[in-house]
């Protein structure tokens, strides 16, 4: 039985997304005296402090969480990094959306459909190497022209651009949605 | 054996269960196994009769799909046809008329049986628990950062184009170019040229203000389907041609 | 040295919130060589998988992640305050098997399999990132492909594609139904 408890909290640590609380422990074991909880959560931190854990448990603002051993730092430092990497930020997915649609693009283009500037996220997006620079246009001023990448067709999974779904097929998609929530 | 096709309504203070079949192959599956036929020789004039019945009940009828349900009788019943009309000799396997149906309700069959599997593994998967948030740590992440499909990228531009055209409306009004004036622009054009090609029409207008007028007029003008946006090569260039029938342009009430 | 390792592959898929896998284990693990990690990994799974534990090991979709066991599924619930996740729906998982039995795959084809229009249910199971757009079919107009995703992997606890039943699997399930029915 006991044993079990300390699986149960265990799980309920794990999943909690902020430190969890003994009261809220308490709540939800509401069956098993306080004291018995108390001494499965020293027992599970006493076993999560022996070596050859990458985790611990921790006791913080006022409740317990797992978090990783300090040791693992730059092993964790260099997964979030490289995940980093192949993420996008809403803003990202918005311009990479604008260039992608309406190639080449300058700019101007880009600010006038999303209507806030772009240039940074046009920059991240170019050190990303999912865009480049494919000429000027022959506007006043020569603004600079971008273009999606073969890496963007990669990161999409496409052959060529004529496989990215049209906007009539979006627009289609999302207007059955509309007429499905109106039922 | 068709518990998967029962669904329980429930109401008040007690249950009713009725079965309700999906779609035409749930019922036609439901009718074979009923009469415990074999389904690579389904007597057709048997089983259309009583699929009609089924039908002109309703009640165990999913109702969105009714026109499906419609669409397999009529199936049903020209092959019905088909097995009646009279021929020198026998039909062989492949021209049997009904083989095309019965290939479909094989292969409906599987997938059902698929799904219940998938089902299962569902019903084990959803009693363990995955953290949907990062647990915090101290190397730290930028917020908002997401895994992009296709189709997210396909319609935020999508949502971005609708986002302003309805943004424009409003914050345009009073404008020195107005957005009939516009409109009477390009219609004349198109009348001139026969077609534009959206992109380099905005490209030479001389502000980007006014560049942000004609998008709009051209979206306006396509929605109320004066203009039509056609498309020859995919996302390369989109050409704005007038129609021939068409509606008087959208009047915005503001002064021209 | 060894034991090291794990505390770090601990550390790193407990940070993880899809599947980790082998190859970007080797992307922060470089120096270490394949065939340790997956010793390392194969111990780790081993000690997840013994009792007293309320969390376990998983192999999803080609890599790791932790998840807490059924047994505890009652009080995470309780703590989630969660009445039951919900399922999907019957048409969602039988337009998922056709899509993942015959991807990739058109609205059109999955339509003619299932008799009935599986356009809103192929539109929600995208926007749950359970399918995606594999491109186009080269067939008059061009329309649309769909394939299953590491999601619809994860989501029903799969390694890969070849962990579904086989056809002929299926097809044998099928017939001791219908045995049974027939009883």
């Amino acid at each position: 039985m006991d044993s079990q408890l300390k699986d149960i909290l265990e799980a309920l640590i794990f999943i909690s997304v902020e430190p969890l609380t003994l009261d809220r422990i308490k709540e939800v074991l509401a069956d098993t005296p306080e004291e018995e909880l108390r001494r499965a959560l020293d027992e599970l931190a006493q076993e999560y402090g022996r070596p050859g854990r990458g985790m611990r448990l921790q006791s913080a603002a006022g409740g317990y969480l797992f978090s990783t051993k300090s040791e693992c730092d730059p092993w964790v430092r260099r997964l979030l990094q490289i995940e980093r990497k192949s993420r996008l930020s809403r803003a990202a997915v918005e311009t990479l959306a604008v260039i992608a649609y309406h190639q080449p693009a300058t700019q101007a283009e880009i600010q006038a459909i999303r209507g806030v500037d772009s240039s940074y996220t046009v920059h991240t997006l170019l050190e990303k190497k999912l865009v480049k620079i494919s000429g000027r246009k022959k506007a006043p001023g020569s603004p600079l022209l971008y273009k999606t990448t073969d890496r963007f067709l990669t990161y999409f999974g496409l052959n060529d651009l004529s496989e990215l779904p049209s906007v009539e097929e979006v627009a289609k998609m999302l207007e059955e949605e509309e007429q499905h929530a109106e039922k | 054996m068709d518990i998967e096709q029962v669904e329980t309504t429930e109401s008040e203070g007690y249950h009713i269960k009725i079965e309700v079949f999906e779609g035409p192959m749930d019922l036609l599956i439901f009718l074979i196994r009923k009469k415990k036929i074999d389904i690579t020789d389904i007597p057709i004039a048997a089983i259309t009769h009583e699929y009609l019945i089924y039908l002109g009940r309703k009640e165990q009828i999913n109702l969105d799909r009714e026109a499906e349900f419609l669409l397999m009788a009529a199936l049903l019943i020209s092959i019905k046809s088909q097995l009646l009309l009279p021929r020198p000799e026998p039909l062989g396997d492949e021209e049997d008329p009904r083989r095309p149906l019965v290939d479909r309700l094989l292969e409906y069959q599987r997938m059902k049986t698929a799904s219940s599997r998938l089902r299962e593994r569902e019903e084990e998967q959803l009693q363990m628990w995955q953290r949907s948030v990062p647990p915090q740590s101290e190397a730290g992440d930028e917020p908002g950062l997401i895994e992009v499909s296709l189709f997210e990228l396909a319609e935020s531009f999508f949502l971005l184009l609708k986002r302003r055209e309805t943004d424009h409306f409003r914050s345009l009004k009073g404008q020195e170019v107005s957005l009939e004036e516009k409109m009477r622009e390009i219609i004349r054009e198109l009348e001139e040229r026969q077609f534009l090609d959206f992109l380099d029409y905005l490209g030479r207008q001389e502000t980007l203000e006014e560049a942000l007028i004609a998008f709009f007029c051209l979206l306006e003008l396509i929605k109320s389907r004066v203009v039509i946006a056609v498309q020859e090569q995919l996302f390369h260039t989109i050409k704005v041609w007038l129609r021939r029938s068409r509606p008087a342009p959208p009047s915005h009430g503001q002064p021209a």
